[in-house]
C-alpha cells in the first residue's frame, strides 16, 4: 500500500471530488466543512461531486479523488467499497475507521453472532459483519489521513499538495518529534504516565501531552512501532490488562497494536466469545 | 443514489427518498400512503450498528469519555460532557467552579458550531433553493463566509479548552487534564465579538425567510434547570406538564427497535413520540435565555411559529446561537483559572446516570459501574433517536398535503422537514444493552 | 579414448581452461567439437534437456528467456564465456542459447563430459571452477535486475 | 560570542549578593536583550523567557533516573540547584523551525534574511556550553555557514552558572565537557548561598558586570565556588570510560546487542530531539492552492526517523532500527570526531532522562564497546587533525538562488528530460563536472541535480522523474524560470587522470553527471591514454544521449560500449550487467583512473570489477547519492561514516569510503 510520500497524480483539469461514509461518526468528513477558512477556496479549484453531509447533488463517479471516512462493518458496505474503488483514481482513506478500524474493531475480539443475538430485541432487523476492518482489507487505498480524526491541517495539507502538484508532507515519524519540537514537557518520565507517542504516528501535534495526558494512540502506529517495545517497559509497573487497554482504542486492530493486546490478554469488556478469532498478524 | 420513485397511476403511492442529504450520517425515508391518506412514514437509519453500549463495558469513566465521544463527530462535546457528569455523580466529585465554568464554555462552542453548521451549510441552502452551500456561496459569498467564521468561533472554543475541535482530549473526571491557562481562554474574546454580529446577522437572515408552512402540535421535551438555559445539568420537562429527575429518564421514556432501522426509536412509556431540540428549548426554557438572546427571540416575533411548525427550527437555532455567544464572551470574561486540572477523585460502585443539553436536544446515559469504577452496562439514547418517532409522525401529518404536487417537489420538501430537525444519524445507531432488552 | 585427437581442439581447451595440466587437456580435446554456428542457429532451447557445455570462441550468443510473445534477451555472451552449465547437472536448459554472429564455440557432449569429470580430478576442478564462476555471474547480473526491477530509482 | 573570542585572563572575580540578583537582570535588559533562563513548567524545568527573578526554579531540584525525571522541593533559597533543565539551548541557537525560502514577487524563490531577537542565555552549565560550542563549529563551517544560526549566536550573551549539583546521569567528566565551565561564556557565576562569585570572561561581559556595582569576592568565597564544581566532579566519578571509545566503536558494526537494542528502543527520536549537539534537519515545503508560490523552512528531524535515509524514489538507506541506533551512537562518539574532530557527547545525560524505556548510552557503550576491547582499523583515511577537511570549493554563497531561464527541453527517455538552462552566474557557469545544484520552484520540494553539461552561456541538467518535484521540473518549458543554488559538491578529479587511461562506467541516470567528464576529456584529449566509456541501461528504450553516444563511436581515439539490462528483439547489442564490457577485456589498469556513476550495486560491481582488472581504489571514483536537503553539510541527511555526501562528496574514491561503500544501513 502507498503512504503518505506516494506522489498523487497531478490532475491538470478541475478534479472530481467524492466524500463517502461506512461506519464512522462523521467526524472526519466534517474537519473538511472544518477548513473554514479554506473550504470555500478548495471549492472553486474542485467539483465536489459526491459528499451527502453538505450537498443534495449525488454522483456514483467517476472520481478523481474520493475521501473514504467508516470501516466496512455491513455486506452491502463491502459491496460498495469495491464499486467505489473501481470508479476512483486515488482513494484516500480518512481517520482511524477507515485506516484501522476505528474503536468499532474492538468487537472484532468478541464472537459477533453471539453477541448480536444476547443484545439486539430483534437481531434479525440488524446486518452487520462479524467485523469491522479497514478498507484497506478490501480494496486498494492510495493514500491515508491518519486520526481520530484527522487533522485539519494535514488535510490542508493534502488538498494542497494534490492542487499544486506536490508531494505532501505528511510524515510518518513518532508523535514525540512533535511534542520535543513543541517543547512539550514528557509525560511518560516526567509523570510516569502511559503514553502511545513513541509508537504512534504524528499529525496532531503532540495534542494530548499539550494537555497534561499521555497520547492515546488516535493516529496509529508510527513507521517500525516498536509496541513490544514499549509494553515490556510499561509493564514493569503495570498489570498486562493495563498495558492492553491502553492499547485497546481507535487503533486497536492496527497490526502493531493488535500485537500488543493479544500478548496482554485481548481488550476489557466481558468474554461473551472467542477471545479473539485470528492470530496475532491475521 | 438519490433515488426517488414515485408509482405511477392509482392511489396507492409509494416515495423512497433514498440516502438523504445534508444530514449527519446515513438515512432515508420510506412513505406509503394509500388513497391520499399515510399508511405508513419510516425513516430508515441504515448508519451500520457500532455496539457502543458493548465497547464501553469494562472501561474507566475516563475511557468512557473518550470513546462515547466517537458515537457523532458533529456533537462530541455532548457525549463527553453527560458521561464525565454522571461519573462526577456517582463518585460524588465536587468539582471546582472554574471547571463549571470551562465545561458550560465549552459546551457553548460546540453549540455555536453545530447550529452554525445547521444554518448556514445544511438549512439555509434549502430554504434559499440551493442544492449545497456551496453552490449558495456562488451567489451570496459573504453570507456563507460569515456563516463559516461563526463555526469557526464555535471550532476554536472547543479547541481551546480541549485541544481540537472535534473529539476534544482534555475532559476528565473531576475537571481537565490540565490547568487551562487564562491567557488560552482570553484570546477568544476577539473571536466572540466577531461572533456576536456575526449572531445578531443571522438573525436579521432569518426573519427574511419564508419557510414551508406546516403546523402542528408535537409534545415538546427538554431539560429545565434553575441556573440558567439548560446545558450541562436540569429536571427534565415538557409542555404538556412532565418533570422528573433527568436520571429518571427510563421511568417516563423507553426505546424500541423497528425493523426498518438500525437506530432504537424512543417514545414515551405511554407510547406517544416527542420531539427534543432547540425548538423544545427555546419554546420551555425562553425565560432562561440570555437577555441578548430573548432580545432577538423577541425580535423575531416568532416564539409561537417555533413551537408549533418544524420548518421555524432555523429562528429556535439562531435564537440559540447568540445565547450562546453571548454566555461564552460573559464566562471567558469572567474566567479565573483553579488551582488544578482536576479536583482528586476515587471511584465507587453505583449507578452513573446524567441528562445534558446536545445541539440536537436531551442525551441520556447511564452506566452501571463496579466498586472500581468500571462499567458494567450501559445505556446511551442520543436525541436523534428520541426524535424519529416524532420526525415520522410529522411526515405522517404533512405528506398529504403536498402529495398533488410535482415529484421532485414532493421529494424535495419531505426532505427539508426531515433536514429541518437536524437529525444526527450516526449518533442515533447504538447498541442496547441487556437491561434495556429485558424491559422492551 | 584412444582415437586421435585434433591439435587445435587442445589448444581451444588449453585457452578456455589454461590451468588445466596437459595431460587432462588432452583427454578433454578428445570428446570436445569445434562448431561454427552461424547467425540465428539455437544452441539451445529453453525446456529441452541440456545435451552440451560449450565454450565461445568467436562471436557472440544470447541467452533468451520466453517471456510473453517476445523471447526476451538475458544475456550476451562474448569469447571466453561458458554456457550449459546444466548439463553437468543432469538438468533442463533454464533459457535458450542462439548465435548471434556466425560463432565458433567448442561443445562437449553430456555424456563424455561427464565421465571426464567422473575420471580426472583435474577435469573435475577446473571445469567445475570455470562453471561456478559463470553461474556466480548470472546470479550477479539476476540480483541487479531484481534490485532494478523491484528497488527504487537511482538518482533524479 | 564566539568561543574564540580574544579575551582577557580572567579579571578580578565579584560578588553579587543573591538580593541583587535582580540588578544582573536589569543590566541585561538595559542591554536590549530578552533574557532566556530556567524555570519551572509542567512539572520540569524548562528555559524560556525569563521577566523576573521570581520566575526562576528557586528553591528546585531534579532527580533522574533513566527513563524518570522528577522535581523536588528543597527549600533552599538557591535558583540554580536545579540540575539541568529538559530544554536546551539549541531550541533557540538552533531552533526547531527556521524559514529557509519564500516566493518573491517574480515568482522566483528567494532566500529568507535571518530575523533573530538579541538574547541572553542565563543559567548555561559547563556541559551546555560544550554543546553550543560544538554545534557553533559545525553551523559556522563548512562552505557556507548557517545564517540564521550565526546570526543568533552572535546575538547571544552567554551567562554560565557552575554546577553544584549533580544528577544521577550525568557524566560530563567522561566526555571532559564539564562540570567546570569552560570557554564560551560571557559571564560566569557560581552560586553560594548568599549570592553569586562572577567573572566576566568577555568585553561584552564585563560591560554587563561593570554595571552590578559588586564589592570583589572573598578569596573564601572564590574557594567555596571551586570547592563545590570540585564536588561534583568527584561526585560524577568517571562512569563512562572513553579512552580509545571511538576506535573500539568503529571495530564493532554487526555486534548483536544493536539489534538487541533495537528490540528495546522505539526510535521515537527523543534522544536526538534533546541532545545539545544534535543539528540534524529536514525541509518542509508548503504553499498555496494553486503551486504559484510556496515557502520552505527548516525542521528539527531525526536519523530515527524512517524519511531520514530516504532518497529519491523512497529509497531507503537505513531502514531497520538497528541501522538508525547504531548510526546515532556511532556518530556521537566515534565518527563525530572525524568530522568535527571533537566528542559528539557533552554528556549531559538527557538522551537517558528523556528516553521513553529508559535505554542507558553508558551501558550501552560499554557492553558494545568495552574498555580494553581491541579498537578497529580505521575503515576510512585518519581524519586530519582538526576534523574532517573538504576539499574547497569555489567561493560561492551557497545560499543564494539565482534565477536561470530555460532554453530548451529536449525528452531523452519516457521518464527523462535534459533542460538547457541559459545564465551569466560567473558561479554557476564556472562548475564543474561532477557538481551538483539545487533547483528550486516555489511550491515544491528542492532537489538536487547533478549538471549533464557545462557550456560558455550555461548548463544542462539531466532529470528523471522520480516524484512530484523533479516530475515538475521535467515539465519545464523553453521560457520557465528556475532558481538555482550552486554549484556544490566536490568534482571529479580530471587532472588527477592527465597522462593515464580513462575508464567512464555509467549506469542508466548515472550517465548524466559522466557527460561533463566525456566533454573535458574530450577537449583535452592529448592530455589522456586509451579513453574507455561503458554505459548500461534498463532497456534499449532508456539509454541517454543515444545520438551523442553515436557519434562518440564513430571516434577512433575512444571505445565506448553499451549494454541493456534486457534486450527486446530490436536490440542487437549487448545484453547484461556494464561489469560485462570490461570484464574480460584486454587492457589492463595499473594506468587507469576510472570514474563511476550509477544505482549503488553496479557502483559496487564495478568497482569490484575494476580492481580485478588492476585499477587501484584511490584512482576509482564513484558519486554517491544521499537525501542531501542543504547541499553544504549543515542538515546531516546525507552522512556517511566520517563524511557528508553533499559537501566532501558527491565524488569520493573507493579508497577513501573504506567499507562504509558496502555496509548496508550506514
Amino acid at each position: 500500500m502507498l503512504t503518505a510520500s506516494t506522489p498523487l497524480q497531478i490532475t491538470r483539469r478541475r478534479p472530481r471530488i467524492g466524500v463517502v461514509k461506512f461506519a464512522s461518526c462523521d467526524g472526519c468528513q466534517l474537519t473538511l466543512l472544518d477548513l473554514e477558512d479554506d473550504l470555500l477556496a478548495i471549492a472553486d479549484r474542485v467539483d465536489i461531486v459526491e459528499f451527502a453531509e453538505a450537498t443534495s447533488k449525488r454522483s456514483s463517479g467517476p472520481f478523481d479523488i474520493l475521501f473514504v471516512e467508516g470501516s466496512i462493518s455491513t455486506p452491502e458496505q463491502a459491496d460498495e467499497i469495491v464499486h467505489l474503488r473501481a470508479a476512483t483514481t486515488t482513494l484516500v482513506t480518512i481517520g482511524a475507521c477507515a485506516t484501522a478500524g476505528g474503536i468499532q474493531a474492538l468487537r472484532n475480539w468478541a464472537d459477533h453472532d453471539a453477541v448480536r443475538s444476547l443484545v439486539y430485541p430483534h437481531p434479525e432487523y440488524v446486518e452487520s459483519l462479524a467485523t469491522a476492518t479497514p478498507i484497506a482489507d478490501h480494496v486498494a487505498v492510495d493514500a491515508e489521513l491518519r486520526g481520530c480524526p484527522i487533522s485539519p491541517d494535514q488535510l490542508r495539507e493534502f488538498v494542497t499538495a494534490v492542487l499544486a502538484g506536490r508531494r505532501a508532507n505528511l510524515p510518518d515519524e513518532a508523535v514525540c518529534a512533535e511534542c520535543k519540537r513543541r517543547g512539550v514537557v514528557c509525560v511518560a518520565v516526567v509523570d510516569g504516565m502511559t503514553c502511545l507517542g513513541p509508537v504512534t504516528r504524528s499529525g496532531c501535534g503532540a495534542l494530548c501531552p499539550a494537555y497534561g495526558r499521555g497520547c492515546y494512540g488516535c493516529f496509529g502506529p508510527r513507521e517500525a512501532a516498536n509496541g513490544a517495545g514499549l509494553a515490556t517497559w510499561l509493564e514493569r509497573d503495570r498489570s498486562p490488562s493495563d498495558v492492553a487497554r491502553a492499547f485497546a482504542l481507535f487503533d486497536a486492530w492496527s497490526p502493531p497494536f493488535r500485537r500488543v493486546i493479544d500478548a496482554n490478554g485481548g481488550p476489557p469488556g466481558p468474554i461473551d466469545g472467542p477471545a479473539r478469532r485470528e492470530g496475532p498478524d491475521a | 443514489m438519490h433515488d426517488t420513485v414515485v408509482a405511477p397511476g392509482g392511489g396507492d403511492l409509494s416515495v423512497d427518498v433514498r440516502n438523504l442529504t445534508r444530514v449527519e450520517g446515513e438515512g432515508s425515508l420510506h412513505l406509503r400512503v394509500r388513497d391520499g391518506a399515510v399508511e405508513s412514514a419510516h425513516l430508515e437509519i441504515f448508519e451500520a450498528p457500532r455496539y457502543f453500549e458493548r465497547l464501553v463495558v469494562g472501561r474507566s469513566m475516563d475511557e468512557v469519555i473518550d470513546i462515547v465521544a466517537r458515537i457523532c463527530g458533529i456533537c462530541p462535546v455532548a457525549y463527553q460532557m453527560t458521561a464525565v457528569h454522571a461519573a462526577e455523580a456517582a463518585f460524588g466529585v465536587e468539582v471546582h467552579p472554574a471547571t463549571v465554568a470551562l465545561r458550560r464554555l465549552l459546551y457553548c462552542g460546540e453549540w455555536i458550531e453545530s447550529h452554525a453548521l445547521h444554518i448556514y451549510l445544511l438549512h439555509l441552502p434549502d430554504l434559499l433553493g440551493y442544492p449545497s452551500a456551496i453552490d449558495l456561496a456562488q451567489h451570496a459569498r459573504d453570507t456563507v463566509e460569515g456563516g463559516l467564521r461563526l463555526k469557526r468561533a464555535g471550532n476554536s472554543i472547543v479547541a481551546r479548552i480541549g485541544g481540537r475541535a472535534i473529539h476534544p482530549v482534555s475532559v476528565r473526571v473531576g475537571g481537565f487534564s490540565r490547568v487551562i491557562r487564562r491567557g488560552e481562554i482570553e484570546s477568544l474574546r476577539t473571536d466572540l465579538i466577531e461572533a456576536q454580529q456575526l449572531a445578531d446577522a443571522t438573525i436579521d437572515l432569518v426573519a427574511s425567510l419564508q419557510p414551508p408552512a406546516f403546523r402542528r402540535d408535537a409534545r415538546l421535551v427538554a431539560l429545565r434547570a434553575a441556573d440558567g438555559y439548560p446545558m450541562n445539568h436540569g429536571r427534565i420537562v415538557s409542555n404538556d406538564g412532565l418533570d422528573i429527575d433527568a436520571a429518571a429518564w427510563e421511568t417516563m421514556f423507553d426505546e424500541r427497535h423497528v425493523p426498518w432501522s438500525n437506530a432504537l426509536q424512543a417514545l414515551g412509556r405511554d407510547g406517544r413520540p416527542y420531539l427534543l431540540g432547540p425548538s423544545s428549548r427555546v419554546t420551555l426554557d425562553a425565560d432562561r435565555l440570555h437577555p441578548r438572546a430573548a432580545a432577538a427571540l423577541a425580535r423575531l416575533g416568532v416564539a409561537d411559529r417555533i413551537a408549533h411548525e418544524p420548518n421555524w427550527s432555523i429562528a429556535a437555532r439562531a435564537v440559540e446561537l447568540v445565547h450562546a455567544v453571548a454566555e461564552a464572551a460573559d464566562i471567558v470574561d469572567a474566567y479565573e483559572p483553579p488551582p488544578s486540572g482536576a479536583v482528586e477523585w476515587a471511584p465507587r460502585s453505583g449507578v452513573a446516570s446524567w441528562a445534558t443539553e446536545a445541539p440536537r436536544g436531551l442525551l441520556f446515559q447511564r452506566f452501571g459501574l463496579d466498586a472500581d469504577g468500571r462499567v458494567l452496562d450501559a445505556r446511551i439514547v442520543p436525541p436523534t433517536s428520541q426524535n424519529q418517532a416524532a420526525i415520522e409522525a410529522d411526515l405522517a401529518l404533512y405528506a398529504p398535503t403536498i402529495l398533488g404536487r410535482p415529484h421532485a417537489e414532493v421529494t424535495q420538501l419531505l426532505e427539508q422537514l426531515i433536514r429541518s430537525y437536524d437529525p444526527c444519524i450516526s449518533c442515533a445507531t447504538h447498541f442496547l444493552d441487556l437491561q434495556v432488552e429485558e424491559t422492551s | 579414448m584412444n582415437h586421435r585427437v585434433d591439435p587445435e581442439i587442445v589448444d581451444l581447451v588449453g585457452r578456455m581452461l589454461p590451468h588445466l595440466p596437459a595431460t587432462s587437456r588432452r583427454t578433454l580435446a578428445a570428446i570436445g567439437h569445434d562448431e561454427r554456428p552461424s547467425a540465428g542457429v539455437y544452441l539451445m532451447r529453453q525446456g529441452r534437456p541440456t545435451l552440451d557445455t560449450g565454450f565461445i570462441i568467436e562471436g557472440r550468443v544470447a541467452v533468451r528467456d520466453h517471456i510473453g510473445p517476445d523471447d526476451v534477451t538475458l544475456m550476451t555472451l562474448e569469447p571466453g564465456d561458458v554456457f550449459g552449465w546444466s548439463a553437468v547437472l543432469d538438468g533442463i536448459s533454464t533459457a535458450s542459447i542462439v548465435a548471434l554472429d556466425d560463432a565458433r564455440v567448442l561443445l562437449f557432449e553430456r555424456a563424455g563430459l561427464l565421465s571426464a569429470i567422473e575420471g580426472d580430478k583435474g577435469i573435475a576442478a577446473a571445469v567445475y571452477h570455470r562453471l561456478l564462476e559463470a553461474v556466480a555471474s548470472r546470479l550477479d547480473a539476476t540480483r541487479l535486475l531484481m534490485r532494478d526491477v523491484y528497488g527504487p530509482g537511482n538518482r533524479a | 560570542m564566539t568561543t574564540n573570542a580574544i579575551l582577557p585572563t580572567e579579571t578580578e572575580q565579584a560578588f553579587l549578593p543573591r538580593e541583587r540578583l535582580p540588578s544582573l537582570l536589569e543590566a541585561l535588559r538595559r542591554d536590549g536583550r530578552t533574557i532566556i533562563g530556567p524555570m519551572v513548567r509542567e512539572g520540569a524545568v524548562v528555559y524560556d523567557e525569563i521577566r523576573d527573578t521570581s520566575d526562576l526554579p528557586i528553591g528546585w531540584r531534579s532527580d533522574t533516573a533513566p527513563g524518570r525525571y522528577r522535581l523536588e522541593e528543597t527549600g533552599s533559597a538557591r535558583a540554580f540547584d536545579y540540575g539541568l533543565g529538559v530544554s536546551t539551548w539549541k531550541r533557540f541557537a538552533h531552533p526547531p523551525r527556521v524559514p529557509l525560502t519564500t516566493t518573491d514577487p517574480d515568482g522566483m524563490v528567494a532566500a529568507v534574511e535571518p530575523d533573530v531577537p538579541r538574547v541572553a542565555y542565563l543559567g548555561v552549565r559547563g556541559c551546555e556550553l560544550a554543546a553550543l560550542g560544538i554545534q557553533e563549529r559545525i553551523l559556522r563551517a563548512g562552505p557556507a555557514g548557517d545564517a540564521d544560526h550565526v546570526a543568533r549566536r552572535d546575538a547571544a550573551l552567554v551567562v554560565a552558572v557552575e554546577c553544584a549539583v549533580a544528577m544521577s546521569t550525568c557524566f560530563c567528566t567522561s566526555t571532559e565537557t564539564g562540570p567546570e565551565v569552560a570557554d564560551g561564556a560571557d559571564i560566569v557565576l557560581a552560586e553560594l548561598d548568599d549570592g553569586f562569585t562572577v567573572r566576566a570572561i568577555t568585553p561584552a561581559g564585563e560591560r554587563i558586570v561593570g554595571q552590578l556595582g559588586c564589592n570583589g569576592a572573598t578569596r573564601a568565597q572564590v574557594g567555596a565556588a571551586a570547592h563545590q564544581v570540585a564536588a561534583v566532579r568527584s561526585w560524577i566519578g568517571y562512569p563512562l570510560p572513553t579512552d580509545g571509545l571511538a576506535e573500539r566503536l568503529r571495530a564493532v558494526p554487526d555486534h548483536p546487542r544493536w539489534d538487541e537494542i533495537a528490540e528495546r528502543c522505539l526510535a521515537c527520536t527523543n534522544c536526538t530531539l534533546v541532545c545539545p549537539t544534535c543539528f540534524c534537519t529536514s525541509v518542509a515545503v508548503s504553499s498555496d492552492l494553486d503551486g504559484t508560490t510556496g515557502a520552505t523552512e527548516r525542521v528539527w528531524d531525526s536519523c530515527f526517523t524512517l524519511g531520514f535515509g530516504r532518497v529519491a524514489g523512497d529509497a531507503n538507506f537505513r531502514p531497520r532500527v538497528a541501522d538508525r541506533y547504531r548510526q546515532w551512537l556511532t556518530h556521537k562518539f566515534s565518527s563525530w570526531w572525524d568530522q568535527f574532530g571533537s566528542t559528539g557527547c557533552v554528556g549531559c545525560g538527557r538522551c537517558i532522562t528523556w528516553c521513553p524505556v529508559g535505554i542507558d548510552v553508558r551501558e550501552e557503550l560499554i557492553a558494545i564497546a568495552p574498555p580494553g576491547a581491541a579498537p578497529a582499523p580505521i575503515p576510512w583515511p585518519p581524519a586530519p587533525p582538526l576534523g574532517h577537511a573538504p576539499t574547497p570549493l569555489a567561493t560561492v554563497d551557497p545560499a543564494r538562488y539565482v534565477a536561470v531561464g530555460v532554453s530548451g527541453a529536449r525528452r531523452e527517455t519516457a521518464d527523462t528530460m535534459t533542460l538547457a538552462l541559459e545564465t551569466d552566474d560567473p558561479a554557476l557557469l564556472a562548475s564543474r563536472p561532477g557538481q551538483f545544484v539545487m533547483v528550486a520552484r516555489p511550491a515544491q520540494a528542492v532537489p538536487p541535480i547533478s549538471i549533464s553539461r557545462i557550456r560558455p552561456a550555461g548548463l544542462d541538467l539531466t532529470i528523471r522523474d522520480v516524484g512530484p518535484a523533479t516530475a515538475a521540473l521535467a515539465q519545464s518549458q523553453p521560457g520557465d524560470r528556475l532558481s538555482l543554488r550552486g554549484p556544490l559538491g566536490r568534482p571529479w578529479p580530471i587532472d588527477g587522470a592527465f597522462g593515464g587511461d580513462i575508464a567512464i562506467v555509467a549506469g542508466g541516470i548515472g550517465l548524466a553527471p559522466l557527460r561533463p567528464v566525456i566533454d573535458e576529456v574530450l577537449r583535452e584529449r592529448h592530455r589522456f591514454g586509451a579513453v574507455r566509456i561503458y554505459v548500461g541501461a534498463r532497456t534499449p528504450r532508456d539509454r541517454l544521449f543515444v545520438a551523442e553516444l553515436t557519434g562518440l563511436r564513430g571516434r577512433i581515439d575512444l571505445e565506448v560500449e553499451e549494454i541493456v539490462d534486457r534486450g527486446g528483439p530490436e536490440w542487437l547489442g549487448r545484453v547484461g550487467v556494464v561489469t560485462q564490457l570490461f570484464e574480460h577485456a584486454a587492457w589492463t589498469g595499473e594506468h587507469t583512473t576510472a570514474f563511476v556513476c550509477g544505482p549503488d550495486r553496479m557502483m559496487q560491481a564495478a568497482a569490484r570489477t575494476l580492481a580485478s582488472r588492476g585499477v587501484a581504489p584511490e584512482r576509482t571514483w564513484v558519486t554517491l547519492e544521499r537525501n542531501m536537503a542543504c547541499g553544504v553539510g549543515l542538515c546531516g541527511h546525507c552522512q556517511l561514516g566520517p563524511y557528508f555526501v553533499c559537501r566532501d562528496g558527491p565524488v569520493f574514491s573507493v579508497a577513501e569510503l573504506g567499507d562504509t561503500f558496502t555496509v548496508e544501513g550506514r
